[in-house]
């Protein structure tokens, strides 16, 4: 089974440098706008959410498309954009549940986290480890798979 | 000899903030470093009574010995 | 072109023009970006004699070629004018989004001229570029203020605003952006009170470019790596945020106390340190945009007549509405602090003013009836906040500041200000360096101009005798070329603690593709610090002013590890003048300023 | 007018067309031939009842009945006028006869006479490029016309001859 | 082939040839009155045969009554003549002489139809049956031998010796592209896959040719026969019959087939005692010219707008409902029977080098002798303009002659000579198509005829590819105005250039020849283009905008025959006097120009 | 299998298109009516090439459609392609007078659309990839219609379609700007249907069509809430913030 990219929201400090970080490696220029990941932020009250995708399985997103744009790489688990035969409908975009998949109007692409071929640069740069990559297995702490929990929780609350 | 020994920050965790304690003569900074397990790559100022301390500083009786981690701010 | 985007907006507020202009690249080679290039176009466009509240002062917003970068705390910009304060050049420094934002809109910077007829805020939408009427926003606080923008523009848009101080011209009125993010001193936010610029709100949907990509990615991840590395901005700014320097700062005997008329020992500092707040207060770090130390707290205030939630307080508010006015409660501290941030005031000066004011009621030179102020007087102090913003009754003699105060009660000397700016949480009689630093600092009493508590007193990068004055200028001025360096990439002052010259000198030239040494660079910052010193010196500032109060040159330490001693200004000052290449009075020779192409 | 038939009755008509039919989209064609030959056009209404029958979307029937001239979307009157215009024909004056026909009918090629009498179309070819030009009303076929021809042979089937005259 | 069955059933037998052409003249209402007047006459010892037939070719001279066995024809037979052909011809062997053709040269009365120059030079295959048989009759199919090809093959033959007889004829299809039939048969059977699929291109489309109606309205069995020993061949089970919308008849007789060779064991389940398992649907067409074209064709019958897609994978592979599919045309199935029952070295030794057999031409246009002859292979252009089509009427030039439908190209007076197969005709640029002949005068205006063509080919493209819709479009435009005397110089290089890009860059083939016309009246007719342009003057007095008529006052012997004509009454003058054209109410049609007898209407 | 294209030597799957190969191998064939979401096509005709046989004959290939076979030659630029490419976008431009895209391209071929009559301000090319989108949506309410120059893409009798969602995919392919959407009042119009746009519950973003949301909660069996994508984050991260406490 691939890895997970949790999310841990309370050990994110709003920073966005998942934001740079990914934009950047994926589109050469720094665009929070063109990021796969985005920070939901609560300035006042100092709360944020990184909204990424969560790899869903099944996923709604690749449920939707209409031309097979979207798919699972067997390797890394993650749903990928096929940006050449993506048509924009953009029927993931409504069906992703955690609103995680965007569109990039300068290149005129729908974008999601690709867990950059398995090995996520925003994790890496994450000061807060408000997100981590891990094995979705019971050695894994059980704080991150609460957090997993908690975020299906008050996902299933939101439906 | 008693010598009140501070710690701050990080140092404290597990440690205590601050106490006296009963050294021998003699007793330098290192040696209670040592003893309070503090890794020396952590270490960040060490003050006797306020002044900049070597760690081969001797400490008298009465000394106050701040130890830090390393820190700024600003 | 790369790093920059090349652009920044002039909007004139007597007409109403907004336009685009290009920059030019001959600046950029020579002053970098934010502090140095804000600087640069305000001296050649300004007067320096111009009065800092007239239709003739301008403001500069501007952004560094690494501000918005995966370059490590790339989130800052400056606010370039003259200061309402004190009159020099002030060039306040913010973090948070809205610098970055800007870039993304597609400018480095804006500058802003005349003074609007009625209120009004400047709404930058990508190209799209907008006066509106503010009137409605006329009086209302930040988060008010900055609420009601976002509802009128874009939930995403970032906001810069004043709060009722600016409006009130208070004379250390802050710009403030994120509700809690602020261009803080020399009283900027009076300057756009007085133009009737009640806010920039921006929002962009570009992006940035950097000249190597790879190169950067390289340059960007190793300073990064290093930040990561080091203690203090790897974990301990994190961990206990700025006001860990609470405990070392008075275990070293440099937390000024009560208006710096005690030994700088504050008995009760562990209830106001950084690792109290940390152990109660603390919900979570938070970091400005794209900052890997997230040295950032958000407090909470759970219950009490002080209950709130906000950011901060930061080692000087702590400090100033701290042991400065002898207050040991962390609650009415954090009040305080959320209340200057929600109506826009520079906490340092505030705190430095009150304690002026306390001192000088405890001497009977203020009347009790006029204020009945005391030392470690929590409630006092939020009250006293508050009526400074709006000018309210002796809060109207506050607002202006401690030695225009003092000034006015004949006692100039209980003003702890160096040019008229109060001083920071530093008793420089415990560190000769940072006395040098601020009696020279050009925008007067100021820690951010070249940081000496870092190696005086954190040994960073390598310990120096605090005491000492041997090769404390030159340290010195090594440190303000950097900070100016610094200041003007973008990024953040803290990330110096890690990196120095050779990572940030690499991250510019990797961004930018201004190929030029490091000493190059270095010699940036030197000009940018001649070029304000020219500044001041135009507008009337002279050796006189480079000057320490009283107390701190004559009155010895009452206390503390450093009891007895007092800032040897006399003997560091004239070595710093030879150091910097200037003439016994102060001036820069006609030498140093061809050296720096400023003849 | 052309003779209006009401909903039901076109629906009842369409539906028994359908049921000669396996629900097949290869019978589309087939199944818009025999519509076409029992209103002389293609009612939407069928067009619809068609798509849904075959299961093919209703833009492709559409497609369809647009594509191929043996339909037509506009109801036809009772007599339309075929004027060959092949080669054959062509060289032989075929548009002469299109002035003439427009002179007594008042109507173009793709038109109909307001009273639902006449609708008058050109084609390819009739195959009958031996009695050029050629011409067919219904399904009787007229061959070398003249354009003096014309007004006999409107007026066979009743058509205004009076020079001018709308019909 | 057996001559006169009916001689030895001893029986008399009258034909009335009952295609379009006849019909349009009155041949049904010969029919009726010879069916009223025959039914019961007791004069008769043994009753005549009636039979409506298939189009005899001669639509010229119809309609056509034929008298077997003495071989009679009559020409232009009105309902009144019935009674005194019965009368004299049949009941006492007189031949009526006003009815007989004569020919105009020698002045001849001709019995035999046989005897004309119009049927002389012909040699009929594809066409043998028709005029000669009842289409509706399956058992006059039989008697000329018809399903015995049928048997050989399955009975004496492997589908291979089949395959190999048909290759070995050299026939190639004659529905336009001449592909050899064999090959195609051939890629079809190597495909292993199934089922397999047979088709009739029957959607004549071409303007001006009509010999697949014919043969289907006059033949229909041997359609059915030649796709059966394709079926044998290929073991495919299933064919279909796309015909042409605006054939009825061919409908009627097609259908009608069809029953009777199911009820006669030819169609359905192991024919003839065979494995072979056939059968064959009919479709209708929708009316659309490109559906000539065989994968629009299979588009269509499979129920889409037909239109082409690129060929790199040939239906032969991936064909209807993408299963390996072989489309001949019609005039190539009727070849197939008389292949495999006389072998194909005898069909081979008919044509030319590249072309074997004959092909049937449609001769229609200004020539005197109009309708479908079958020729062998590699005759000339002016054999069967001169010789069997009697020449140009009226005394007027020959200008050109129009092969090949839209697609072809006109080809001028020098060369007459060309020996016509599908080589010859494709390298002078123009091309075999269906076989249309159309044969133009002086008073026909060549860049008149190419936008004719090309406003043919913009409307009836299909309009998927660029280079076709948009190329036509642009074509359209430039000879549109040209003929409107508003055409430049460099009008004439754009038409070149995008007509090669057309050739080269179109989808289909219609696209890929639509530029023909244009092409081909450029090379050889490029002084009219000049003649419009730059004196704005059509020489052949067509283009209206640039054409002002006069009467040759010394010529004009005041038949009224132009005024009867004129559309517009653009034309006074009294009976047997000089007639004046009223130039302010002339329309510039024509008509006058083309109906004077004495060419006494001039362009001026 | 093998291919040589301009002189190199490329591989190449069997069922392959000679256009998917080049794109694959960064070998430049422009093209308009192709769209890697689709079979080629065949249309536009942008995409032709030369195949050389080994006489070195030459013949012209519409590379979108043309499978690949071993030991294929191929030249993918000549100057003979050069004019077919030339001429293509020069009569495309004389039809579609009012895109810009198609007006650009001809100013980058070099080439001055002709005048024809009768295609004021046209933006459309009929390249059909509005006809492939729509059907791969599963509406298939678009169609090239009538034939010849006449032939336009529309829907049935150009009326507002029953199964079109308005999604607005065909909008999204278009190349030349030719299909019109307008937005406003909350409601999207395209294609002569007027669709009511789903208001964000929270910012009031009109973000779909009701139409749209009915097709993802039938595909994917779940019901979504109104919020559009950016509050559906938002959303959750204000629930998951009141968990946190």
């Amino acid at each position: 089974m691939g890895k997970i990219l949790y999310v841990q929201p309370e050990k994110c400090t709003g920073c966005r440098t998942c934001e740079l970080t990914c934009s950047f490696l994926h589109t050469g220029e720094f665009n929070p706008l063109r990021s796969r990941i985005s920070v939901v932020s609560f300035e006042k009250e100092g709360f944020f959410y990184p909204a990424v995708c969560q790899q869903c399985s099944p996923a709604p997103c690749m449920m939707v498309c209409p031309t097979g744009a979207i798919s699972r790489n067997a390797s890394t688990g993650a749903m990928e954009v096929n940006h050449e035969i993506c048509i924009r409908c953009k029927m993931c975009m409504i069906a992703c549940p955690f609103g995680a998949t965007f569109y990039d109007e300068r290149a005129n692409q729908i974008i999601k986290c690709d867990l950059c071929g398995g090995d996520p640069a925003c994790v890496k740069m994450c000061r807060g480890e408000a997100l981590s990559f891990s094995s979705l297995n019971p050695a894994v702490g059980s704080k991150k798979r609460a957090a997993a929990a908690k975020i299906k929780e008050v996902l299933e609350e939101v439906r | 000899m008693q010598v009140k020994v501070k710690l701050f920050a990080t140092f404290r965790k597990g440690r205590f903030k601050e106490a006296v304690f009963e050294y021998p003569e003699g007793t330098r900074v290192r040696d209670v470093i040592e003893e309070l397990k503090i890794p020396l790559k952590e270490l960040g100022i060490v003050f006797i009574n306020g002044k900049d301390a070597s760690l081969d500083a001797e400490l008298k009786e009465g000394d106050v010995l701040s130890i830090f981690p390393l820190v700024g701010g600003g | 072109m790369y790093g920059w985007m090349g652009k920044v907006l002039r909007v004139n507020l007597t007409s109403g023009t907004i336009t685009k202009e290009d920059l030019n690249p001959e600046l950029l080679h020579n002053y970098i970006g934010a502090r140095g290039l804000g600087t640069k176009i305000f001296c050649d466009e300004v007067d320096p004699k111009v009065e800092p509240l007239s239709e003739e002062n301008k403001v500069i917003f501007m952004t560094g070629p690494l501000t918005g970068t995966l370059a490590s705390s790339g989130s800052r910009y400056n606010v370039v004018t003259k200061g309402v304060l004190n009159g020099t050049i002030a060039a306040s420094n913010s973090g948070g989004s809205f610098g970055p934002e800007l870039k993304y809109a597609g400018y480095d910077g804006v500058i802003i001229e005349g003074k609007a007829k009625e209120p009004v805020y400047l709404w930058i939408n990508d190209e799209h570029v907008e006066l509106r009427s503010a009137s409605h926003l006329w009086g209302a606080d930040v988060v008010t203020t900055v609420d009601t923008i976002k509802g009128e523009t874009d939930e995403e848009a970032k906001v810069a605003c004043i709060g009722p101080a600016g409006e009130n011209l208070v004379k250390f009125a802050c710009i403030m952006n994120e509700y809690n993010r602020a261009a803080g001193r020399s009283g900027v936010g009076a300057v756009l009170g007085f133009k009737q610029l009640k806010a920039i709100a921006v929002r962009g949907t570009g992006g940035i470019k950097v000249a190597d990509r790879e190169g950067f990615k390289n340059a960007a991840l190793d300073a990064r790596k290093k930040l990561k590395e080091h203690p203090v901005t790897g974990s301990g700014l994190a961990a206990y945020g700025t006001n860990v320097l609470i405990n070392i700062l008075n275990e070293h005997g440099g937390l000024p106390v009560k208006n710096f008329s005690e030994a700088a020992v504050f008995p009760n500092a562990e209830k106001i340190s950084g690792e109290y707040q940390a152990e109660k207060y603390l919900v979570r770090n938070k970091g400005c945009f794209g900052c890997s130390i997230a040295c950032g707290r958000v407090t909470r205030i759970k219950e009490g007549p002080f209950k709130s939630l906000g950011e901060g307080p930061e080692y000087e508010a702590t400090w100033a509405f701290g042991a400065n006015l002898g207050i040991d409660d962390f609650e009415a501290i954090s009040k305080a602090n959320f209340l200057c941030n929600e109506l826009g005031l520079d906490p340092i000066t505030m705190g430095g003013t009150l304690a002026c004011a306390v001192e000088m009621v405890q001497k009977g030179i203020i009347p009790r009836d006029k204020a009945d102020l005391n030392w470690g007087d929590g409630a006092m102090l939020v009250e006293m906040v508050r009526k400074t913003a709006y000018r309210e009754g002796f809060g109207d003699e506050l607002a202006e500041g401690s030695y225009r105060l003092a000034e006015k009660y004949g006692h100039p000397e209980f003003s702890m200000t160096v040019k008229k700016q109060e001083l920071p949480a530093y008793d420089p009689r415990g560190q000769q360096g940072i006395g040098l630093e601020y009696a020279t600092s050009n925008r007067g009493g100021c820690h951010v101009r070249g940081y000496m508590t870092s190696p005086e007193v954190l040994g960073v990068p390598e310990k120096v005798d605090p005491d000492a004055t041997e090769g404390k200028p030159e340290l010195l001025k090594l440190f303000q070329d950097l900070t100016a360096l610094v200041d003007s990439a973008g990024i953040c002052l803290f990330t110096t603690f890690g990196i120095g010259l050779p990572e940030i000198a690499e991250q510019l030239r990797t961004a930018t593709g201004l190929n030029i040494s490091d000493e190059e660079y270095l010699k940036a910052g030197e000009r940018i610090w001649n070029l304000e010193r020219l500044f001041n010196l135009k507008a009337g500032f002279s050796k006189k002013d480079d000057t320490l109060p009283e107390r701190l040159l004559k009155e010895p330490m009452k206390g503390g590890p450093h009891a007895g001693n007092v800032v040897k200004l006399d003997i560091m000052l004239p070595i710093y003048y030879q150091v910097r290449g200037w003439d016994e009075n102060g001036v820069p020779t006609e030498e140093k300023l061809k050296e720096l192409g400023l003849a | 007018m052309p003779e209006i038939i009401d909903a039901t009755a076109i629906e009842k008509a369409c539906k028994e067309i359908l049921d000669h039919y396996a629900p097949e989209p290869r019978y589309i064609l087939a199944i818009m031939q025999d519509m076409q030959k029992r209103f002389n056009y293609l009612p939407p209404q069928g067009l619809k009842m068609l798509a849904s029958y075959t299961g093919v979307p209703f833009s492709q029937v559409y497609a369809m009945a647009s594509f191929y001239k043996a339909f037509s979307l506009k109801p036809k009157g009772r007599y339309i006028i075929k004027v060959c215009d092949g080669t054959a024909c062509h060289i032989k004056g075929a548009e002469t006869l299109v002035e003439q026909i427009y002179k007594y009918l008042q109507i173009r090629p793709g038109e109909t006479t307001r009273d639902g009498s006449f609708s008058l179309e050109t084609v390819n070819c009739l195959g009958a490029c031996a009695l050029a030009p050629v011409m067919v009303i219904n399904e009787k076929v007229y061959g070398k016309v003249t354009p003096a021809d014309i007004e006999r042979i409107i007026k066979e089937y009743g058509g205004w001859a009076d020079e001018g005259k709308q019909c | 082939m057996k001559e006169n069955n009916v001689k030895e059933k001893g029986c008399t037998k009258i034909m009335v040839c009952c295609g379009t052409g006849c019909t349009a003249n009155g041949a049904r209402q010969v029919l009726a009155r010879l069916e009223e007047k025959l039914r019961g006459n007791k004069n008769f010892e043994v009753v005549p045969v009636l039979k409506a037939t298939g189009c005899n070719g001669w639509c010229e001279k119809g309609p056509l009554v034929k008298i077997m066995p003495e071989d009679i024809t009559y020409c232009q037979v009105k309902a009144e003549d019935v009674d005194e052909i019965i009368e004299k011809t049949l009941l006492r062997g007189e031949k009526i002489k006003r009815l007989l053709y004569r020919d105009p040269q020698t002045k001849e009365f001709l019995v035999s139809l046989h005897q004309t120059d119009f049927y002389r030079k012909q040699k009929k295959i594809a066409l043998r049956n028709i005029g000669e048989i009842d289409p509706a009759s399956i058992d006059d199919y039989i008697e000329r031998d018809g399903y015995k090809a049928l048997e050989k093959a399955l009975k004496y033959m492997t589908p291979d010796e089949v395959l190999e007889e048909v290759i070995k004829s050299g026939l190639r299809g004659r529905g336009g592209g001449g592909f050899p039939t064999g090959r195609k048969w051939q890629a079809c059977k190597k495909v292993p896959r199934f089922p397999k699929y047979i088709i009739c291109n029957g959607d004549e489309g071409d303007p001006g040719a009509f010999m697949d109606r014919s043969i289907m309205e006059g033949d229909p069995h041997t359609i059915i026969e030649g796709m059966l020993i394709c079926a044998y061949v290929l073991q495919a089970e299933k064919g279909f019959i796309y015909v042409r919308d605006e054939y009825d008849l061919a409908v009627k007789h097609l259908t009608q087939a069809i029953l009777d060779a199911r009820r006669c064991g030819f169609l359905g389940k192991n024919i003839l005692g065979s494995s072979l398992s056939f059968d064959i649907e009919l479709v209708r067409g929708g009316g659309a010219f490109v559906c000539g074209e065989e994968t629009a064709l299979i588009k269509s019958i499979e129920g889409f707008p037909g239109e082409p897609r690129d060929k790199y994978i040939f239906p032969t592979e991936s064909g209807l409902w993408g299963q390996p599919t072989v489309i001949n045309n019609v005039e190539t199935w009727a070849n197939i029977p008389v292949i495999i029952l006389e072998g194909g070295e005898k069909f081979a030794s008919l044509g030319t080098e590249g072309s074997k057999g004959t092909k049937v031409f449609s001769l229609v246009g200004k020539v005197v002798n109009t309708g479908l002859v079958e020729v062998p292979m590699g005759i000339t252009l002016r054999e069967i303009i001169y010789e069997i089509g009697g020449g140009i009427p009226n005394g007027r030039q020959f200008k050109a002659v129009q092969t090949g439908g839209p697609s072809g190209g006109c080809i001028p007076a020098q060369l007459l000579d060309l020996e016509i197969d599908f080589d010859t005709l494709t390298r002078e640029g123009s091309m075999m198509g269906s076989g249309g002949i159309i044969v133009m005068d002086d008073t026909t205006c060549m860049v008149e005829v190419a936008r004719y063509y090309t406003n043919f080919l913009a409307v009836e493209s299909c309009g998927k590819c660029t280079p076709c819709r948009e190329g036509l479009r642009a074509l359209l435009a430039i000879l549109t105005r040209i003929v409107k005397g508003e055409g430049k110089m460099e009008d004439l290089e754009l038409l070149q250039e995008i007509s090669e890009v057309m050739q080269e860059a179109s989808l289909c083939a219609l696209g890929r020849t639509a530029p023909n016309p244009v092409l081909s009246t450029l090379k050889y007719f490029q002084d009219e283009y000049v003649a419009h342009i730059i004196d704005r003057r059509c020489p052949a007095g067509v283009c209206p905008e640039l054409t002002v008529f006069e009467i040759d006052a010394e010529l004009c012997t005041g038949c009224t025959l132009c005024q009867k004509n004129c559309p517009v009454d653009a034309i006074t003058g009294e009976a047997k006097k000089a007639h004046i054209i009223q130039q302010d109410k002339c329309i510039r049609c024509g008509e006058c120009y083309r109906s004077c007898r004495f060419r006494a209407v001039k362009v001026k | 299998m093998k291919l040589i294209i301009d002189g190199r030597e490329v591989s190449a799957y069997p069922g392959e298109t000679i256009l998917e190969v080049c794109r694959r191998e960064n070998i430049f064939i422009p093209t308009l009516c192709y769209h890697p979401a689709f079979k080629g096509q065949g249309v536009c005709r942008m995409c032709m090439v030369e195949l050389e046989d080994e006489n070195g004959n030459r013949r012209m290939v519409a590379s979108c459609t043309y499978p690949v076979q071993e030991g294929l030659k191929i030249v993918t630029f000549s100057a003979k392609i050069d004019k077919v490419r030339k001429n293509i976008i020069r009569l495309l431009a004389s039809r579609a007078k009012g895109s810009d895209y198609i007006q650009d391209l001809a100013g980058q071929y070099g080439v001055e659309p002709l005048d024809l009559p009768g295609l004021d301000n046209e933006k459309c090319i009929l390249c059909r990839l509005c006809v492939n989108a729509c059907k791969l949506m599963g509406s298939s309410v678009l169609a090239a219609v009538w034939r010849g120059i006449d032939k336009k893409i529309s829907t049935p009798y150009e009326e507002a379609a029953e199964e079109c969602i308005g999604c607005a995919a065909c909008y999204e392919v278009c190349p030349t700007g030719a299909i019109e959407m307008k937005e406003e009042n909350g409601q999207r119009i395209i294609w002569n249907k007027v669709f009511n746009l789903v208001l964000c519950q929270h910012c009031g973003k009109a973000y779909a069509t009701e139409e749209q949301i009915a097709l993802v909660e039938r595909k994917t069996g779940i019901s979504l809430p109104a919020l559009c994508e950016a509050c559906r984050s938002q959303n959750l991260a204000g629930r998951l913030k009141n968990f946190s406490g």
